[in-house]
C-alpha cells in the first residue's frame, strides 16, 4: 500500500500559543505524510497537540494566540500555510474538511440541518439553491438520516444523528482529506460502532483519506492503517498498525497499552504510567517523556532523541527503543 | 456474605415539561460488603440517578433500600446524617465536583468539619493522613483545583469521600474524564483502597473494559431498567441479553485482528419519557418478537446468580 | 500557610493585571480614587463651607478664589461639589450595600430552597420589576416624603429585586453543580452551603454588580433630587445642585457644569471599573 | 403558540393585580390629602369631609381597593383625575401614543447604535475602534439623562439654534430626546452585543462554518449575529420596557406630552387616580414587552420555540 | 402631523415674506389640564380667560373697567350690588349672554371652595337675575370694594357648560378653543364675532414647556413669541435691555406677597417669634432669592394697595436683638431652639429663600430643619398637622383686599385649623381679629373701614407672626414685535398684534 501517491505532507510543523502567562509549545517539529485513500490515526493524551495539528492543516488556528513558528504543509504541491485566506477558503470544506469532537455543539443551533449541509455545497459548487438542497437530501440519506428531516433543527436530533449530520456536512464536497477530530468520543459505544462503521463505508465508497484523531487504541485498531503517537507536541512513534501494536518501541506507547484495562484477559494488572504530561508552557529539555519513563537515562534528560527510523516506516523517538521487528 | 446494600423495586420518576421521565424504573439488586457492583449502560439510562437515589441525594419515587440490614428508605434528618458518613460518592468530573474556590486541603477538610470534628489541629492531621493515603504530595495542600491536573483532582475527590470512613462508595464514572495513563493510576488507587479499607463500591461506567476490571458483579441497564445482572466473569463469558451482546460486540478492542462479529444496533436509545409498554429495548432489538412489544419481561435467573430480563431466552 | 498567602497574592496580582489590561480602566480607577480622596478630605480641601452664603458675590465666575465660581446665593461651588460628593457617594455606596446584602441573601435563600418562599418572593419581585425603576423610586420617595433617608430607601427598594434575581439565578446554576451535591453528601448544613459554597462563588458576579449598582444608585438619587424628591437643601447633593442651577445654564453654565461633570466623572469611573472588573473576572476573556 | 400567548396573558393578571395593590398601599402611605388636592388650600373642613365621604376616602383601604378593581374590571373605568376631573383612561390613552412613538424611536436608535458598535468592537476586539466605542458608550451611561438633555439643549438649541428644544411637532423635534435616550442606553446594548458576539465567536459551530470554507462576512452576519440575537433581544426588550414606561425625565425636559411626564406631574399634584392608572398602564406595557421579547426569542431560536410549544402542550394536558 | 408649532412656523415664514403675522405662540410652565375656570384657581385661568370673560376686568393701570358688566351700582345701605350686563353679547356658539348665565356661573363657583373664598364678599346663594340684562349680588356685609370681586365672576354658558367644560369650553371671549392636546399645548382661534371686535391674532397657541431655560431658549430662537414664569435672571436681563429683541410685560398689581410665617401654636412665646423674625434679613432674601424683582415686601398686603397699612410692617433685621431675645426666652447653646420650616421645594425661589433663612437662623443659634416638599404635601402638612414651626408661602391678592384679609386672618373663616397656618384660632388674639374683621364688614364708611383694616394689619405685625420678603409681580417676556398684551393678572391677547 505504500506505493500510493502522497496526498498531504506536514513538514517540521511548530505551533506555539503565545499567551501573557507563558508560551504554550503545543506542537513541535511535527512531520507527517498521508497517502491517498489511507487512514492515519493520530493518538495522544489530552493536550498533546492533536487538534492543533488538525487546525493547522485547516488553516483555522485561532490567530492570536497561535503562531506557526516553522514548517510547511504541502497539499497538491502548495504550502497551505502560505496561501491567502481566499485560497484557503476554497480548499476548506471542499478538498479538506473536518469533523469536530463534539456533535452537540458543532451545529449551528438556529439553522435547519439541511441548510447547514447545503451551505457547503453552495459555497464550493456552482449549483442552484434547489440543487444544493437536493444534494443535501441525498447525502443525508447516505448517512442514514431520512431526507424528510431536512427542515428540522439540531436540538431535535440525538447525539449520534448530529454526528452523522456533521459527517455529512464534511463529506458533501467529496473531500480528498477528511480530518476527524475524536469523532466518536462523545458517543456511546453502540452509537460509536454505528458511526465508525458508517465512516468506513463512506470511505470505501468515496475513497477519501482520513486523518483520525483519537486517544482510543481500540478505535485506531479498527479504523487505521497507519498510526502516529504524539506526546507533548512531538511525534514519539509512528508506523503501520502492525508496527505500533505488535512491535511497540517507545516506552510511552507501551505505557499506554499497559494502562488499558482489557476486555479479553481480565485480571492482567494495570500498569499506569506514573506522573503526568509536562506542561506545554514549560517543556523540559531532552526527551519530554523522560520524567515518566521507566528506562530513562542521563542523556535522555539532556538531549532530545531524534525521530529515528527503526525500519521502513517505523519511526521512534527514543534512545532505547524497546523492540523492533 | 452479609448484604451491605439491598435495593428492591426502586423507582425514580422525574416530572418534566414533556411528561413523566422514568429515570430508574424498578431496579433490584443486593451487594455484599467488599464487593463491587459495576453498572453499565448507555448515556441517560439512569445510572447516575440510581446512585443518587441510593445515597438519598434524590428521594426515590417508590421501592425500598436497606443498608447494613436496616431499612433506610425513609430516614429522619439525624439518621441521614449518620448514614451519610457511611455512604459517599465520587463524581465523574473532578472539576465540577469540587468547589473551584476551595483549596485542596479545604476540600478534604470539608466533610471533617461538617461531621463534627472540631479541633483544627486534629483536622489538619487527618487531612495530611488522607492525602498520604491517596498519594497526593503535601505540597498540593494549598493548591486550587484548577491548578491541578484531572488525576490529582480526582485523588482529592476520593480523599474527600474517604474522610468520614465510609463503608460504601458510589463511583459515578470516576475515570471517564481522565486520560488512559492517568485513568489507570486512579483505577489502581480505587482498587487498592478497597482492599485496604474493605470498601464496597457501586461502580458506574459506560466503559465496559473498566467495569470488567474493577467489578465483582455487573448490572447492565437499559432505559432505567436492569436487563442483565451477573458475576463479572459470567457476564463476559456468557452474555445472554441481546443488548448486552450488542454492547460487548461494539467495544473496539485495541488489538490487532481482534475484529469480532459486530452486532450493529439500529437507532439509538429512545426517550425515557412516558415509555411505551413492553420491553424497552424491543425497538432496537434484532430478536424482538410480538410479545416483546407487549409486556415488560421480568428479571429471571437463567443460571446461578445470572439474571436476565428477556422474553427470548 | 505562607504558600497559601503567596498564592492569594498571586491571584490578586493576576486579577489586577487583567483589570489593568485596558488603559481606560486604569484611568477610571485613578479618577475614582482622586474623587474619593477629595471627597473624603472635603473639610480640609474645601476653601469654604458648603452653605457659606454671601449674596453680594452671587454668580461670580470661576476665578482663583472660587475655582468653579459661586451660585445664586454666593456659595462656593467648588466646596459644594466636594461636600456634595460625600452625600452622593455615601448614599450610593450605603444604599447599594444594604440592597445587595438584603437582595443577595433573599435571592440566595429563595433560590436554594425554592418552594413557596421562592414563589411568593419572585411574584413580589415580578410586581416590583414590572415598573421602570425610576418610576418606582419616584413613587416610593413621593409617598414617603423627601429627604436623604427616604431617597436612599427608594433606591434600596428598587435595587433589591434585581440583586435578588441575579443571586437567585446564580444560586440555581451553582446548585446544579456537582460540588453542591458533594457538599450535601458530606452533611453540610444549609447555612454552610450558602455561606461556604454559594456566596463565595457568586461573589465575582456580585462585586461587578455592586460597582455598577453604586453608579446606578447615585444616578437614581440624583434623578430624584433633580425632580425635587430626593435630598433637600441645604445639602449640596449633585442632582439637587443641577436641579437648582438648571435655569441658569445659559448665563452661568458653571453652576451646573461643575456638579454635572463631577457626577459624570464619578459614574464614568464606576461604570468603567465595574466593566473592567467584570472582564477581569470573566475566565472566558482571559488573555 | 396561541395557547402559549394566552397562558402568558393570563399570568400577567396576578402581576397587574399586585402592581395595583402595591400602588394603592404606597399612595395610602403618602402624605397629602386627595380631597384637599381637589378643593384647594382654602377648603373648609366640612366640604373636605363631604368630598372624602363622597369619594369613599373614609372607607377602609380594602374597600376602596375593591371598588377600584370593580370599576376597572366591570366598566374599564380608572376613575377621574382629581386635578382636571377628566377620566383617567381618556387622558392616558391620549398621551400614550406619544410615549410609544418616542420609545420605539429610541429603541430603534439604541439598537442600531448599540448593535453596530457592539458588533464592530467584537469583531475588532481590542482595536482602537473597540476602545473608542467603549469610551463613548461609557460616557453615555454615565451621564444622567437630565444632564445630557440639558447640555444638548444648551448646545444645539441654545447656542447653535439647529434643533428645537421642546415639543413634538415633527421629525426634527425628536432628534434631541432620542439622542439623549440612545446615548444613555446604547452602552448596555453595545456591551451585550459585544460579549454575546465574543461568546458566539468561540462556539464550535462557528469553527464548523469556517471549516466549510464560509466567508467572514457571512459568518459574522449569518452565523454569529443571528446566534447572538437572544441576549441582544433581551437587552432591547429591557430597554423597550424602560423607555415605554416613559423616559420620564426626558419627556419632562423636552416637554414631550407622554405618559412619563404625566406621571411626574400627577405625582407632584398627588393626582392619585392618574398615578394609579398610569402605573398600571406602564406595568401592563412592561408585561406586553416581555411577552413580545419572549416571542421574538422563539422566532430567533428554534430551541426556545419548541420549548414554548412543549409548555403549552403540557398545560393542555393538565387542563384536560 | 398637523401641529400648532408647524402652523406657527409657516406663519413665521410668511412674516419673513413680509405679510403680517397673526399666529401667536405662548409658552407656560405646565399643563393645567383644563380650561374650566371653576376647576381650581391656578394656571387654568391663563387658558380659560382667553375664552371665558369675567364681569369686570383690570385695565392697564390696575383699575377696574367694565367687561361683560357695563355698569353697576351699590344699594343705599351698601349691602347689595346691581350689575347691568353689556347688551348684544353672544357666546361663540351664538347663544346670547343673559343674566341667567351669570347666576348659573355663580352656582358653579359655589361648588368650588376657592371661589367661595374669592367671592367671599357676595352671598352667592342669593345671586339673582333681575331681568335679562341685570343681575343682583347681595353682599355679606358692607364691602366698599365689592365690585372688584366681579373680576372673579367668570361667565360660562349655562346651556353647554355641563357637557363641555374641561377641554372645550364655550365663552364670550376673544378666542375659541380649537384643540387641547394634553400635556403639550392648547390652540385657540380668533372669535371673529367677538363683541369687542375680532382680535388681530388669529391663532393663539399656548404650549406647556416645563423647563424655564427651555422656554427662554424657544423665545430666543423665535419658535415661541411669549413666555411666562421666566427666571429672575432672564427678567433682569430683559429689563436691563441686554436681551436683543425681547421685551417684557409685568403685571400692574402685585398678585403675590411672599412671606415667612410662624405657627403660633408651636411657638407660643412672642419673644421667640420676634427673635425669629429679627434674625431674618428681608433684603437678603429679596435680593438673593427673588433677584430684587418686584417691591421689597412691606406686610401682609402689598405696599400701597387699598387698605394697606403704612404703619404696619416687618420687624427689621437685627440678629443681635434676636440672640438677646432668644437668651431671654431661655434658649442657649446647650438648649437651642429647634425650628422646622415647611415649604414647597419645587419652587426654586422659595427654596432659595428657605436656604437663606436656614443660614440666618443657624447663625443666631437656632437648630433648623428644612422640610421642603412638593406643594401638595406642604399644603397637607400645613392644613392637617402641627408639625412645623415656620412656613414659607405666599398670599394671593387676586381678590378685593377686604376679602383677602378676611380670608387670611379670620380665625373662623373656612380655612382648616380656624386661623390658617398661623394657628391662632381660639386664642384671645384670634377672637380679637375676628371681631375687627366683622366690624370692618359692617362699617359703611370707607375711611373708617380702611382704618379698621389697617388696625388689623398693625395687630398682626405686633403679634410677630410673619415677615414678608417681596410684593411679587408676574412677568411675561415676549418678542419686541408683539404689542398690546395685557397682564392682568393673566395674559390677555385681545388687543395684541405683531408690528
Ligand atoms: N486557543 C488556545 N490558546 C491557548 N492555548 C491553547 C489553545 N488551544 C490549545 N492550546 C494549548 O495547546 C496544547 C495542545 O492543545 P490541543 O488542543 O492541540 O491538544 P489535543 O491533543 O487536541 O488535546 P485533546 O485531546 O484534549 O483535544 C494544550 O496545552 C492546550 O492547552
Ligand atoms: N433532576 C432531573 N430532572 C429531570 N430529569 C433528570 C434529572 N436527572 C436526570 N434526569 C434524566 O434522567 C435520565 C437518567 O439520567 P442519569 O443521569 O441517571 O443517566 P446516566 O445513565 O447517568 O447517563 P450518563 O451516562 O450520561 O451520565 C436522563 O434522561 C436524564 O435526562
Ligand atoms: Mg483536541
Ligand atoms: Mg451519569
Amino acid at each position: 500500500m505504500s506505493e500510493k501517491e502522497t496526498l498531504i505532507e506536514v513538514k517540521d510543523l511548530t505551533v506555539h500559543y503565545v499567551l501573557h502567562s507563558g508560551t504554550s509549545e503545543a506542537v513541535n517539529h511535527i512531520s507527517l505524510a498521508m497517502k491517498k485513500g489511507e487512514t492515519l490515526g493520530l493518538v495522544g493524551e489530552t493536550g498533546a497537540g492533536k487538534t492543533t495539528v488538525a487546525l493547522s492543516i485547516m488553516g483555522l488556528l485561532p490567530v492570536p494566540p497561535a503562531q506557526v513558528k516553522s514548517g510547511e504543509i504541502i497539499f497538491e504541491g502548495q504550502d497551505i500555510l502560505k496561501l491567502s485566506e481566499k485560497e484557503k477558503k476554497k480548499i476548506r470544506g471542499n478538498k479538506i474538511s473536518m469533523i469536530f469532537q463534539d456533535p452537540m455543539t458543532a451545529l449551528n443551533p438556529i439553522d435547519r440541518v439541511g441548510d447547514q449541509i447545503a451551505e457547503g455545497i453552495m459555497l464550493h459548487q456552482s449549483v442552484s439553491r434547489k440543487e444544493a438542497m437536493q444534494k443535501a437530501c441525498d447525502i443525508m440519506e447516505m448517512v442514514g438520516i431520512p431526507a424528510v428531516r431536512y427542515s428540522e433543527y439540531p436540538h431535535q436530533f440525538s447525539g449520534g444523528m448530529k454526528q452523522r449530520i456533521v459527517i455529512a456536512m464534511a463529506l458533501v464536497c467529496n473531500p480528498e482529506l477528511l480530518i476527524a477530530d475524536e469523532p466518536t468520543t462523545a458517543l456511546d459505544v453502540t452509537i460509536q460502532a454505528q458511526v465508525l462503521d458508517m465512516i468506513n463505508q463512506l470511505k470505501k465508497k468515496l475513497g477519501t483519506s482520513i486523518l483520525l484523531i483519537t486517544h482510543d487504541f481500540g478505535v485506531v485498531a479498527e479504523m487505521c492503517e497507519r498510526v502516529a503517537v504524539i506526546y507533548a507536541g512531538e511525534i514519539v512513534e509512528a508506523g503501520t498498525l502492525e508496527q505500533i501494536f505488535e512491535f511497540t518501541s517507545h516506552p510511552y506507547t507501551q505505557g499506554l497499552f499497559q494502562s488499558l484495562p482489557s476486555l479479553e484477559d481480565s485480571k492482567a494488572k494495570l500498569i499506569p504510567i506514573p506522573g503526568m504530561m509536562p506542561d506545554p508552557a514549560d517543556l523540559p529539555e531532552g526527551c519530554k517523556f523522560a520524567d515518566r519513563c521507566p528506562v530513562c537515562e542521563e542523556r535522555c534528560r539532556k538531549t532530545l532523541p531524534p525521530l529515528a527510523e527503526m525500519e521502513p516506516e517505523h519511526l521512534v523517538r527514543c534512545f532505547r527503543p524497546l523492540k523492533a521487528k | 456474605m452479609e448484604n451491605l446494600l439491598k435495593v428492591k423495586q426502586l423507582k425514580k420518576y422525574f416530572d418534566t415539561p414533556g411528561g413523566t421521565l422514568h429515570a430508574v424504573d424498578d431496579i433490584n439488586f443486593s451487594l455484599a460488603a467488599g464487593e463491587t457492583l459495576g453498572v453499565v449502560g448507555e448515556s441517560g439510562c439512569g445510572k447516575s440517578t440510581l446512585g443518587r437515589v441510593v445515597l438519598h441525594l434524590l428521594e426515590s419515587t417508590s421501592g425500598q433500600i436497606w443498608f447494613e440490614g436496616k431499612d433506610i428508605t425513609h430516614v429522619s434528618r439525624s439518621e441521614l446524617r449518620e448514614l451519610r458518613k457511611k455512604m459517599q460518592i465520587i463524581f465523574q468530573d473532578p472539576y465540577a465536583s469540587v468547589d473551584p474556590r476551595m483549596t485542596i486541603s479545604a476540600v478534604i477538610d470539608e466533610p471533617l468539619r461538617n461531621n463534627g470534628m472540631k479541633s483544627r489541629s486534629e483536622r489538619e492531621e487527618k487531612v495530611a493522613e488522607l492525602m498520604e493515603l491517596i498519594g497526593l504530595a503535601k505540597r498540593f495542600t494549598d493548591y486550587y483545583p484548577h491548578e491541578l491536573d484531572g488525576g490529582r483532582r480526582q485523588r482529592a475527590v476520593i480523599a474527600r469521600a474517604l474522610a468520614t470512613n465510609p463503608r460504601f462508595i458510589v463511583c459515578d464514572e470516576p475515570v471517564s474524564a481522565l486520560d488512559v495513563s492517568i485513568q489507570a493510576q486512579v483505577i489502581n488507587l480505587i482498587m487498592e483502597l478497597q482492599e485496604k479499607l474493605r470498601l464496597t463500591y457501586m461502580f458506574i461506567s459506560h466503559d465496559l473494559s473498566v467495569v470488567k476490571y474493577v467489578s465483582t458483579h455487573i448490572m447492565v441497564m437499559y432505559l432505567g431498567q436492569t436487563v442483565e445482572y451477573a458475576e463479572t466473569g459470567d457476564l463476559f463469558a456468557h452474555p445472554v441479553h441481546p443488548y448486552t451482546q450488542a454492547l460487548l460486540s461494539a467495544v473496539p478492542i485495541p488489538k490487532l485482528g481482534a475484529q469480532k462479529q459486530r452486532i450493529l444496533l439500529k437507532g439509538e436509545i429512545t426517550s425515557p419519557i412516558d415509555p411505551k409498554p413492553g420491553c424497552r429495548f424491543a425497538p432496537r432489538c434484532p430478536r424482538a418478537c410480538e410479545q416483546c412489544h407487549q409486556e415488560i419481561p421480568a428479571l429471571r435467573e437463567v443460571a446461578d446468580g445470572h439474571m436476565v430480563a428477556c422474553h427470548m431466552v | 500557610m505562607n504558600q497559601k498567602r503567596n498564592k492569594t497574592l498571586l491571584r490578586i496580582r493576576e486579577f489586577f493585571r487583567l483589570l489593568f489590561r485596558k488603559k481606560i480602566t486604569v484611568l477610571a480607577l485613578a479618577i475614582f480614587l482622586v474623587l474619593v480622596v477629595m471627597v473624603l478630605l472635603a473639610p480640609v480641601i474645601a476653601p469654604y463651607g458648603y452653605d457659606d452664603q454671601d449674596i453680594s458675590r452671587a454668580f461670580t465666575s470661576p476665578c482663583r478664589e472660587f475655582l468653579f465660581g459661586t451660585d445664586k446665593l454666593g456659595r462656593d461651588i467648588f466646596s459644594r461639589v466636594l461636600y456634595g460628593g460625600r452625600i452622593s457617594l455615601s448614599i450610593g455606596i450605603i444604599a447599594t450595600l444594604i440592597a445587595s446584602a438584603v437582595g443577595i441573601l433573599l435571592g440566595a435563600v429563595s433560590g436554594y430552597y425554592g418552594g413557596w418562599f421562592d414563589n411568593v418572593l419572585m411574584r413580589l419581585f415580578d410586581v416590583l420589576m414590572s415598573m421602570p425603576p425610576i418610576l418606582l423610586a419616584i413613587a416610593i420617595s413621593a409617598s414617603l416624603g423627601n429627604g436623604i433617608m427616604n431617597a436612599a430607601l427608594a433606591v434600596i427598594v428598587t435595587a433589591i429585586p434585581m440583586k435578588a434575581r441575579l443571586a437567585r439565578g446564580q444560586v440555581l446554576t451553582i446548585r446544579s453543580q456537582e460540588y453542591m451535591e458533594a457538599a450535601i453528601a458530606t452533611n453540610a448544613s444549609t447555612a454552610q452551603i450558602i455561606f461556604r459554597h454559594v456566596l463565595p462563588n457568586i461573589l465575582p458576579v456580585i462585586i461587578v454588580q455592586i460597582t455598577l449598582t453604586v453608579a446606578g444608585s447615585i444616578t437614581t438619587v440624583a434623578s430624584l433630587s433633580y425632580l425635587g424628591l430626593g435630598v433637600q437643601a441645604p445639602f449640596p447633593e449633585w442632582g439637587a445642585m443641577l436641579s437648582a442651577g438648571r435655569s441658569y445654564l445659559k448665563d452661568y453654565p458653571y453652576v451646573i457644569l461643575a456638579p454635572g461633570i463631577a457626577l459624570l466623572l464619578t459614574l464614568f469611573s464606576l461604570n468603567v471599573l465595574g466593566d473592567g472588573i467584570r472582564d477581569a473576572l470573566d475566565p472566558r476573556l482571559k488573555d | 403558540m396561541a395557547r402559549y400567548i394566552g397562558k402568558r396573558v393570563l399570568t400577567m393578571i396576578p402581576v397587574l393585580i399586585g402592581v395595583s395593590l402595591l400602588i394603592f398601599l404606597l399612595l395610602e402611605l403618602a402624605p397629602g390629602d386627595a380631597a384637599q388636592s381637589i378643593l384647594g388650600d382654602y377648603a373648609s373642613e366640612e366640604s373636605l369631609n363631604e368630598l372624602r365621604e363622597e369619594m369613599g376616602l373614609n372607607d377602609p383601604l380594602i374597600v376602596q381597593y375593591g371598588r377600584f378593581m370593580k370599576d376597572l374590571l366591570l366598566k374599564g373605568d380608572l376613575g377621574n383625575s382629581y386635578q382636571t376631573g377628566r377620566p383617567v383612561l381618556e387622558t392616558i390613552l391620549e398621551r400614550y401614543p406619544m410615549t410609544i412613538l418616542v420609545a420605539i424611536l429610541a429603541v430603534i436608535a439604541t439598537a442600531l447604535l448599540g448593535v453596530t458598535t457592539g458588533l464592530l468592537s467584537a469583531v475588532k476586539q481590542y482595536s482602537w475602534i473597540d476602545n473608542i466605542c467603549t469610551v463613548i458608550g461609557m460616557i453615555g451611561v454615565s451621564s444622567p439623562s437630565f444632564f445630557t438633555g440639558l447640555i444638548l439643549i444648551f448646545i444645539f438649541s441654545g447656542k447653535l439654534g439647529w434643533l428645537p428644544a421642546s415639543g413634538s411637532y415633527g421629525p426634527q423635534y425628536f432628534i434631541l430626546p432620542i439622542i439623549t435616550m440612545a446615548f444613555g442606553s446604547c452602552a448596555s446594548q453595545m456591551r451585550m452585543t459585544r460579549s454575546a458576539m465574543l461568546e458566539v465567536m468561540r462556539q464550535d459551530y462557528i469553527r464548523t462554518a469556517k471549516a466549510k470554507g464560509q466567508g467572514d462576512k457571512k459568518i459574522v452576519f449569518h452565523h454569529e449575529l443571528r446566534n447572538a440575537l437572544v441576549p441582544i433581544i433581551t437587552v432591547i426588550g429591557q430597554q423597550a420596557g424602560v423607555l415605554l414606561g416613559g423616559a420620564m425625565i426626558v419627556e419632562q425636559i423636552f416637554s414631550i406630552p407622554g405618559v412619563g411626564k404625566l406621571m411626574i406631574d400627577s405625582i407632584g399634584t398627588r393626582d392619585y387616580p392618574m398615578v394609579r392608572g398610569g402605573v398600571l398602564f406602564i406595568a401592563l406595557s412592561f408585561s406586553v414587552v416581555n411577552l413580545l421579547v419572549d416571542l421574538a426569542y422563539s422566532t430567533v431560536d428554534p430551541r426556545i420555540r419548541s420549548q414554548l410549544v412543549h409548555q403549552s402542550k403540557k398545560k393542555k394536558g393538565a387542563s384536560a | 402631523q398637523t401641529s400648532p408649532a408647524s402652523e406657527q412656523n409657516n406663519a413665521g415664514q410668511e412674516n419673513v415674506a413680509g405679510s403680517t403675522k397673526d399666529t401667536l405662540v405662548y409658552a407656560m410652565s405646565s399643563d393645567p389640564g383644563t380650561v374650566d375656570p371653576y376647576a381650581n384657581m391656578a394656571l387654568n385661568l391663563r387658558l380659560s380667560t382667553q375664552v371665558v370673560e369675567s364681569l369686570v376686568m383690570y385695565d392697564a393701570n390696575g383699575d377696574i373697567s367694565p367687561q361683560l358688566a357695563e355698569s353697576w351700582e351699590y344699594d343705599e345701605d351698601g349691602k347689595g350690588l346691581t350689575v347691568h350686563l353689556r347688551q348684544n353679547v353672544t357666546f361663540s356658539n351664538g347663544d346670547p349672554l343673559t343674566a341667567e348665565d351669570v347666576v348659573y356661573s355663580c352656582e358653579q363657583a359655589m361648588g368650588n371652595p376657592t371661589y367661595v373664598g374669592a367671592l367671599g364678599a357676595f352671598d352667592l346663594a342669593s345671586v339673582k337675575a333681575v331681568d335679562d340684562n341685570t343681575v343682583y349680588f347681595p353682599l355679606t356685609g358692607v364691602v366698599g370694594t365689592a365690585h372688584y370681586v366681579l373680576s372673579n365672576v367668570f361667565v360660562v354658558n349655562k346651556n353647554t357648560y355641563e357637557e363641555n367644560h374641561a377641554v372645550d369650553i364655550i365663552g364670550t371671549g376673544p378666542f375659541i378653543v380649537e384643540r387641547y392636546t394634553a400635556g403639550d399645548a392648547i390652540t385657540f382661534k380668533a372669535n371673529e364675532n367677538y363683541w369687542g371686535g375680532a382680535p388681530a391674532i388669529k391663532h393663539l397657541t399656548m404650549r406647556f414647556i416645563t423647563e424655564a431655560s427651555v422656554r427662554m431658549t424657544e423665545l430666543e430662537n423665535g419658535t415661541v413669541d411669549m413666555i411666562d414664569s421666566p427666571t429672575a435672571e432672564d427678567i433682569n436681563r430683559v429689563i436691563a435691555g441686554e436681551s436683543k429683541g425681547i421685551s417684557y410685560q409685568e403685571s400692574v398689581r402685585a398678585p403675590k406677597v411672599q412671606f415667612v410665617g410662624i405657627n403660633t401654636a408651636s411657638v407660643p412665646d412672642i419673644k421667640v417669634r420676634q427673635a425669629l423674625l429679627y434674625a431674618i434679613d428681608q433684603e437678603a432674601i429679596f435680593k438673593g432669592a427673588y433677584s430684587s424683582l418686584g417691591e421689597l415686601g412691606s406686610g401682609i398686603l402689598p405696599g400701597g394697595w387699598w387698605y394697606s397699612s403704612e404703619t404696619q410692617g416687618n420687624l427689621p433685621y437685627d440678629p443681635e436683638k434676636a440672640k438677646e431675645l432668644l437668651a431671654e426666652a431661655g434658649y442657649n447653646e446647650s438648649n437651642p431652639l429647634s425650628v422646622r420650616i415647611a415649604y414647597a421645594s419645587n419652587l426654586t425661589e422659595r427654596a432659595a429663600a428657605a436656604e437663606i433663612i436656614y443660614n440666618e437662623l443657624t447663625s443666631v443659634g437656632v437648630n433648623v430643619t428644612l422640610a421642603g416638599s412638593e406643594q401638595a404635601i406642604v399644603t397637607d402638612q400645613l392644613n392637617n398637622t402641627n408639625d412645623y414651626e415656620m412656613f414659607l408661602t405666599n398670599y394671593g391678592n387676586l381678590f378685593e383686599p377686604g376679602s383677602c384679609l378676611k380670608q387670611k386672618l379670620d380665625s373662623t373663616a373656612n380655612v382648616i385649623g380656624g386661623s390658617g397656618y398661623f394657628r391662632y384660632g381660639g386664642t384671645e388674639f384670634g377672637d380679637q381679629i375676628d371681631a375687627k374683621l366683622a366690624e370692618a364688614l359692617a362699617t359703611a364708611d370707607d375711611v373708617e373701614r380702611a382704618k379698621i383694616y389697617q388696625q388689623i394689619q398693625d395687630d398682626i405685625a405686633d403679634y410677630a407672626i410673619s415677615k414678608s420678603f417681596v410684593d411679587q409681580k408676574d412677568y411675561g417676556l415676549m418678542t419686541e414685535s408683539l404689542q398690546g398684551v395685557w397682564w392682568q393678572p393673566n395674559p390677555c391677547f385681545k388687543e395684541a398684534a405683531f408690528h
